[in-house]
């Protein structure tokens, strides 16, 4: 590759060291890598205590039950990368999953885009709000939370009835393993391939940065930023229902007692793969290393076998906090380098 | 006559308290370059946020070749062929500087999908074309002020417009870059583009202007060819004043003569650097004395003076007040010691744009405007309304939102913060910049009035007349090293200009 | 342009209407909910009744203005709900010593993990979000690792805080007004409040204008974190028991909702003490109706999250 | 430490301990050879139990103590054990991890009926026998899984609107504090005493259900809203004994005397029985937590191949004021 120092003669900029430059490369791949160097190490110390926790089967089991969480994640980077964030996506997780099992009565189809309709409409309704009213996108999507928990109890008898899929396809999609991992797997490592390309490729990715870099500077500069905002929460909404809908096939019902807190979860996976709370910087790899790392906390604590259930809680509070403090540590040095 | 490219009629815009723009009528004829003067607050960037749809006006209408055009939003406008460069720098710094010149029109690949190669061939292509060669792919953050006016006005030109709007555009830039902006708008008019151009430098209005419109205190207060309007006319319309008075005045308000104290300096810096932007910079400001600081753009005199002031933590050299070395890193140890900074970029170091007129100034002199910790609103109205009398800030009351103040004012209010902390050296980087003719002046009479009164002061200025006439001595600084130092009859412009372009012998 | 200063046409009835609602719309609303409970809820208007909704909005009015605080700076403190618990967690650890020595240990306990906190944000430069989710996390389990079950206690000093009155007013509110009275003097009054405003506003600017950003940013987390103590002291005098597991629980989303309903915008450099306290108030009254007209949960969450929106979209910022 | 209650703790032994109800055991048997599995050894092998709440609750602390203490006394030396944290997610997860160690057998404490399908597969395939403790799983016994040990939720409903209608002379208005909603606990318990109350005692009326979440301080806040605005309620009907107590709370706080409002709940913990004894509560349901002796005496049962019942329903004990005071020892 080669790189463009600054024209001394042009006198625009002070000359730079060609060290610089490489050292800002490799702190530039720390800190969008942060996470997954961080994963990196974190599974090599788990492979070096536990013999259990390299078996093929154990790594299947977190990369399979950590693709829901991911596919949520995709959307909510966008969203973020926007400046905004979606905390209604644990209750479009359930609410989904619960309309596809109904909803699976009456075909495939059905029980796809049953979930996929209602939660895309709300996500829509929600980006309209925030993008149309300025209204802050936290109360927005809190009260989104609120709203689709209502509904889902209201269309599961408030929780009374567990609705079971009754489509042999529809569970298939849950289900099947192709090359030893599940379709949602597979669901989840296209839509990053998509997402990525949509992010970094697109001229609607480019302006989600710009957006979430500056909303002033964005309108200014022509940036649909109403329709941008929209988009992006439809996608985020959509990405929810998604998952909600493959994780009810995976489970052959469509559970009410899923997703609460689950936003949390989400935002904790996208911060920790290096994409800013503040908007405008981050990517999809870093949110798919961090899914995978919350999985493989969960999973090491129960390797470790002796806590109790609340020493568990404090040890994966502890992990994230140093998990975090590790990456601005990675940042800095970057910085002062 | 011609039918016009563009023209507001009878427009009124209100804000809160304010009449910015008061029946406003304005007339863009094809391929002529149309100056839009008057005082800050005059109501020009909101006229131009009108005629751009940033703002709905109140009343009026707005025409594009004799059509009535309503534009709900900037892309409306941007769309109808009105390209805007807008006062206050609003590009995005996170993204890259190619990124930035681009959006929305990035070069594609087969597949649909942006091509980042060309993106940044075609980003570099474009840079070089004005000057700049540098790493397009940097976050635009990175680059200073200057670079990132000259990305913000060659994105607004590269887009395909019959009219372009350029508010302050050179209020960042050197004269090299002046020039080059104005091949771009010369080129612009033989092609037949119209342009809106807002300064506060007369010498450039004279260059390039075809045509001027003097708003006052919201309403015109002139309009018509500039060639047969006189410099001091054109001041004289701006400021509301007899034309005599102004003749007697003169140019700036510095009066050149300080009485500098030859004893110990107030602050001194020796041997600062930090990579990569700082070599061994070493400056002294002596009481009662105006230092300037020349260079280009990027030569690193921001940095020398945050470096000063603590704000920008050093790998070597100290940094002395009055005798006693300042703690690194630290502004509040700089500010404690008498040291005050007034930052470049008033948007994003210098207002807190939530927070009154009153609490901005306040701000960084709470300590002193406080007991136990409690403040005392009666010092703190004392302080506020003695500088803003003195300072003349145009404001509806102390309790307006510092963000709702025009550019100029802004302005003001920061070198009322400076100076209410009772600075004893002042690091005002750009001070001028951005300010209206009478404002400036008030500006430069009062750093003389200062320095009289003891003070130190680094001047930090792109306006080499400013520096000339302002400055005791004036320390000229290339790629983060000291270049030269001038003083007494020495510094004049062409010796500045020598120095900064002398090869770099100094560097040893 | 100062003489224009009072030129009323460009400002008309609808914009003005709009600032009073951005103003006082948490003010509207509660009166708003008021009328309709007089109107259509039976036993309204009792004495009995408001002290109820008085005495359980404390603990949460308590931990807002903490979070009030906190978003004053930018920031966001999802960790008051797990301080709660870990407060009453120590309240009932330290009560063989005395319910003021216990008092204060929970005190403390509440201020370190404030700390803790704080210091994530202000020295290491976490962003707060993360920073205060691996404390909700962590402090929580601490909290039930201390005190693994639901305890109850007999100690009369403790009981008597929860359930005394002074001039016919629940001490608990009596001390929520007081807190608040000591919030808005922070804010108004002091050096502190200025600076707080300041650095969630421009912390750039902040910074170089000499003001101690960090020390305000940690400070601000300490704070929160000792109101949350507070509220977890109270909410346990209440129950007579403590029960780190369940207590606190979504506290740190009903403070947030009533700080932001309250008219402070998330994006910092504001902070509106009796706008919070009023936001608190909507929130309680508005649980409380639903309630007492037993609706089915499913409703219950829908009609609030109508109401938030409708009371956070009257009190929104108007834009450029 | 603290000022707890001075009770001495149950004697390790007997107290307590679950009965299998004489006509509890039903539906046909299953044997090792009809289940299809390997015999293993109990003591050696891998042992998981899936625990879904954290022990933070007398039900749960008793309910793991239980396996725990059994696995102890036979020297049972392998067991794993996992808490989802009331997630469910989680708890599938776990499960998993469990079989990827190599458990040979399953002790589940679910957190919910349904949604077993990815777990049950994976123990299908190798032949792992899960006894689900506590709560049921919604799949076929003896293919999907061994064997259901446990309570009768609707049963415990339907015996608590008994004891309400016994305290109310069946007459009068009752409230319900309904546990966490989406909770098949919840729906049951509800269900139980609803069709119990409709059935039998035309004078009650049901005026008001809100929930409390299954904890004290819900129960608390609700019952405060709830005696202020409907004043006329006479019982009060809890479907988890925290939340009972967290209305005795309210009801002091609001000067009631004991016994004004009948409160019935479900569970039978030590301070609900207690509350029996201080005249607040009328009467409490016994939900037995301690499966440990029963699950593993099942589990050697069946390695020996004996056939084992579908479901094993326990009898569970009622707390009356008749025989409160004696009874506290059974509490847990
Ligand atoms: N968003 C706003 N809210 C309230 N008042 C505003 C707002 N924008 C501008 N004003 C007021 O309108 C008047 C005109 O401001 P404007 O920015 O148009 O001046 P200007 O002529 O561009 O000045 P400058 O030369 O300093 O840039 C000023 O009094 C300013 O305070
Ligand atoms: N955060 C940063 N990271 C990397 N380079 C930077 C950063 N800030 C400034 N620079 C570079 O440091 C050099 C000095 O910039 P500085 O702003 O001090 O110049 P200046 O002489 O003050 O010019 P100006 O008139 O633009 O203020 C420039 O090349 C600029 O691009
Ligand atoms: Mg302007
Ligand atoms: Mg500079």
């Amino acid at each position: 590759m080669t790189t463009t120092i600054a024209d001394a003669d042009a006198g625009t900029e002070a000359r730079r060291r060609p060290g610089t430059l490489r050292r800002e490369r490799i702190g530039h791949l720390v800190q969008h890598h942060g996470a997954l160097m961080v994963l990196a190490v974190t599974v090599l110390l788990g492979a070096v205590a536990f013999d259990s926790f390299t078996t093929p089967q154990n790594a299947a089991n977190i990369v399979v039950s950590s693709s829901f969480l991911a596919i949520v994640a995709i959307g909510m980077t966008f969203v973020i990368i926007s400046g905004g964030i979606d905390l209604s996506v644990g209750s479009s997780f359930v609410l989904a999953g619960v309309l596809a099992a109904y909803g699976s009565r009456y075909g495939l189809l059905v029980a796809l885009l049953l979930p996929l309709t209602v939660c895309g409409a709300i996500g829509l309704l929600q980006g309209l709000i925030v993008a149309r009213t300025g209204m802050a996108p936290f109360i927005v999507t809190l009260a989104g939370l609120l709203g689709m928990r209502g509904l889902m109890l209201a269309v599961s008898g408030e929780g009374a009835n567990t609705y079971l899929v009754q489509n042999g396809a529809f569970s298939a999609l849950g289900q099947t393993s192709l090359l030893g991992l599940t379709v949602p797997v597979w669901i989840t490592l296209g839509l990053v391939l998509l997402g990525g390309v949509l992010l970094q490729r697109t001229g609607f990715g480019q302006n989600i940065y710009a957006i979430g870099g500056s909303e002033e500077a964005a309108v200014l500069m022509g940036v649909p930023v109403t329709r941008v905002k929209v988009i992006v929460y439809l996608i985020s909404g959509l990405l929810a229902g998604l998952a909600g809908a493959l994780n009810a096939a995976r489970l052959s019902s469509g559970v009410t007692i899923l997703g609460a807190g689950m936003e949390l979860d989400v935002i904790a996976a996208v911060v920790i793969g290096g994409t800013l709370l503040t908007g405008g910087a981050g990517g999809l790899t870093g949110t798919m290393a961090g899914a995978l790392l919350l999985g493989v906390i969960q999973s090491l604590i129960n390797q470790i076998g002796v806590l109790t259930s609340s020493f568990q809680q404090v040890v994966s509070g502890a992990f994230l906090a140093l998990v975090v403090v590790m990456q601005r540590i990675l940042h800095r040095a970057q910085r002062l380098s | 006559m011609a039918t016009a490219v563009l023209e507001a009629r009878g427009i009124s815009k209100g804000f809160p308290g304010v009449l910015a723009l008061d029946d406003v009528s304005f007339r863009l004829d094809a391929g002529q370059v149309h100056a839009l003067v008057g005082e800050n607050g005059a109501g020009k960037s909101t006229l131009i946020k009108v005629i751009t749809g940033v703002y709905r006006p109140d009343r009026g209408t707005l025409l594009l070749r004799d059509e009535p055009v309503t534009f709900d939003h900037p892309l409306a406008a941007q769309r109808a062929g009105i390209s805007t460069i807008y006062q206050e720098v609003n590009l995005v710094p996170q993204m890259s500087l190619a990124h930035n010149l681009l959006l929305g029109r990035e070069p594609r690949s087969r597949l649909g999908v942006i091509d980042t190669t060309q993106l940044y061939a075609e980003a570099e292509r474009v840079m070089t074309r004005y000057g700049i060669r540098t790493d397009v792919r940097r976050p635009l953050r990175s680059f200073g002020m200057g670079t990132q006016q000259m990305v913000a006005l060659a994105r607004a030109v590269s887009i395909e417009a019959r009219v372009v709007i350029m508010d302050e555009p050179t209020s960042a830039l050197e004269p090299r870059e002046v020039d080059t902006l104005f091949g771009v708008i010369a080129d612009l008019r033989s092609e037949g583009i119209s342009v809106i151009y807002v300064s506060h430098r007369l010498d450039e209005l004279y260059r390039i202007c075809d045509r001027v419109t003097v708003l006052r205190d919201g309403r015109v207060a002139h309009d018509g060819p500039l060639d047969e309007l006189a410099r001091v006319e054109l001041v004289a319309r701006m400021l509301g004043r007899d034309p005599a008075e102004i003749r007697r005045d003169g140019a700036t308000r510095f009066t050149g003569e300080h009485t500098t104290t030859a004893g110990e300096p107030l602050v001194e810096a020796r041997s600062v650097s930090r990579r990569p932007v700082l070599r061994d910079v070493s400056v002294q400001v002596r009481p009662g004395e105006v230092v300037g600081l020349g260079g280009l753009l990027g030569a690193g005199r921001s940095e020398t003076a945050k470096a000063i002031a603590g704000a920008l933590p050093v790998d070597a050299g100290t940094v002395t007040v009055a005798g006693q070395q300042v703690r690194r890193g630290s502004p509040a140890a700089a500010i404690r010691a008498g040291v005050s900074l007034v930052p470049e970029d008033r948007k994003a170091e210098g207002i807190v744009p939530t927070l009154s007129v009153r609490d901005n100034i306040a701000l960084a002199a709470l300590p002193q405007l406080s007991r136990s910790g409690v403040v005392s609103d009666a010092r703190i109205d004392r302080i506020v309304d003695s500088f803003m009398r003195r300072l003349r800030i145009k404001a509806a009351s102390p309790y307006q939102k510092v963000s709702e103040l025009s550019g100029g004012n802004q302005q003001k209010v920061l070198l009322a913060r400076s100076l209410a902390t009772g600075a004893k050296v002042l690091l005002l980087d750009e001070p001028t910049r951005g300010i209206d003719v009478g404002a400036k002046a008030e500006v430069q009479a009062l750093i003389d009035e200062l320095a009289a009164e003891g003070l130190g002061v680094l001047l930090i200025s792109s306006d080499l007349e400013e520096l000339v006439e302002g400055a005791d001595r004036v320390v000229v600084l290339r790629d983060g090293a000291v270049a030269g130092e001038l003083s007494g009859d020495q510094v004049t412009e062409e010796a500045i200009m020598a120095t900064i372009a002398a090869t770099g012998e100094t560097d040893g | 342009m100062a003489e224009l200063a009072a030129a009323p046409h460009v400002w008309g009835g609808r914009a003005r209407l709009l600032t009073w609602l951005q103003e006082y719309g948490v003010y509207a609303s509660v009166l708003a909910l008021l009328l309709f409970n007089v109107v259509f809820t039976p036993h309204f208007l009792e004495v009995a009744n408001f002290r109820t909704q008085l005495i359980q909005v404390a603990p949460v009015v308590i931990t807002s203005l903490g979070m009030a605080l906190v978003i004053g700076t930018e920031g966001i403190d999802l960790s008051v709900g797990a301080v709660m618990a870990l407060a009453s967690a120590m309240v009932v650890l330290y009560l063989g010593y005395g319910a003021p020595v216990a008092i204060v240990a929970a005190l403390i306990a509440g201020a370190a993990a404030g700390a803790a906190g704080g210091a994530l944000v202000a020295y290491v430069g976490v962003q707060p979000i993360v920073a205060t989710l691996a404390l909700l996390v962590g402090v929580r389990g601490l909290a039930n690792v201390l005190v693994p079950q639901l305890t109850e206690f007999r100690n009369p000093t403790l009981i008597t805080l929860g359930s005394q009155s002074v001039l016919g007013l629940p001490l608990v509110v009596i001390i929520a007004a007081a807190l608040t009275v000591l919030v808005a003097f922070l804010v108004k009054r002091t050096t502190f409040g200025r600076q707080l405003v300041a650095v969630g506003g421009n912390r750039a600017a902040s910074r170089l204008s000499g003001l101690p950003v960090r020390r305000v940013l940690i400070t601000v987390y300490i704070i929160s974190g000792l109101l949350a103590a507070v509220a977890g002291v109270l909410a346990t005098s209440r129950l007579q028991a403590s029960d780190p597991t369940s207590l606190g629980l979504l506290m740190e989303l009903s403070a947030i909702t009533a700080v932001v309903v309250g008219g402070t915008p998330l994006t910092g450099g504001r902070v509106r003490v009796l706008g919070t306290v009023m936001g608190a108030l909507l929130i309680q009254l508005l649980q409380a109706t639903l309630i007492k007209h037993n609706l089915p949960q499913s409703w219950t969450q829908m009609v609030q999250a109508v109401i938030i929106l409708a009371a956070v979209y009257a009190a929104r910022g108007r834009r450029a | 430490k603290s000022e707890d209650s001075g009770d001495t703790p149950a004697p390790a032994g007997s107290a307590g301990q679950q009965v299998v109800q004489s006509a509890g055991a039903t539906g046909p048997t299953c044997t090792l050879q009809s289940f299809g599995g390997q015999k293993f050894d109990l003591k050696k092998d891998v042992v998981g139990f899936s625990q879904s709440e954290k022990e933070a609750n007398p039900f749960r602390i008793a309910e793991t103590k239980s396996i725990k203490d059994e696995a102890a006394k036979l020297g049972i030396v392998n067991l794993r054990v996992t808490n989802a944290q009331s997630q469910f997610s989680k708890q599938i997860s776990d499960v998993q991890q469990l079989i990827a160690q190599g458990a040979k057998l399953l002790v589940i404490a679910p957190l919910n009926s349904d949604g077993w399908e990815p777990v049950l597969k994976q123990a299908a395939e190798k032949k792992i026998p899960i006894i689900t403790v506590d709560r049921k799983i919604n799949a076929q016994p003896c293919t999907d899984y061994l064997t259901f040990i446990g309570s009768d939720f609707y049963e415990q409903g339907k015996r608590a609107a008994d004891q309400m209608m016994q305290a109310l002379g069946g007459q009068g208005e009752v409230a319900i504090l309904l546990g966490a909603p989406g909770n098949n606990v919840t729906t049951d318990r509800t269900k139980g005493f609803k069709d119990r109350i409709q059935e039998k005692a035309p004078g009650i009326t049901i005026s008001f259900e809100q929930t409390g979440e299954f904890t004290r301080e819900k129960g608390q806040q609700v019952t405060e809203q709830l005696i202020q605005s409907r004043p006329g309620t006479k019982g009060i009907y809890a479907e988890n004994d925290e939340m009972a107590l967290g209305a005795v709370t309210a009801l002091k706080g609001a000067g009631k005397s004991p016994g004004q409002v009948k409160i019935v709940s479900v569970d039978g913990t030590r301070a609900a029985v207690r509350g029996i004894v201080d005249g607040w509560l009328s009467a409490v349901v016994e939900s037995n937590p301690r499966f440990g002796p029963l699950a593993f005496s099942t589990t050697q049962k069946f390695l020996e191949g004996e056939g084992i019942p579908a479901t094993v329903i326990i009898s569970d004990q009622e707390y009356t004021t008749a025989n409160a005071k004696e009874s506290l020892g059974n509490a847990y």
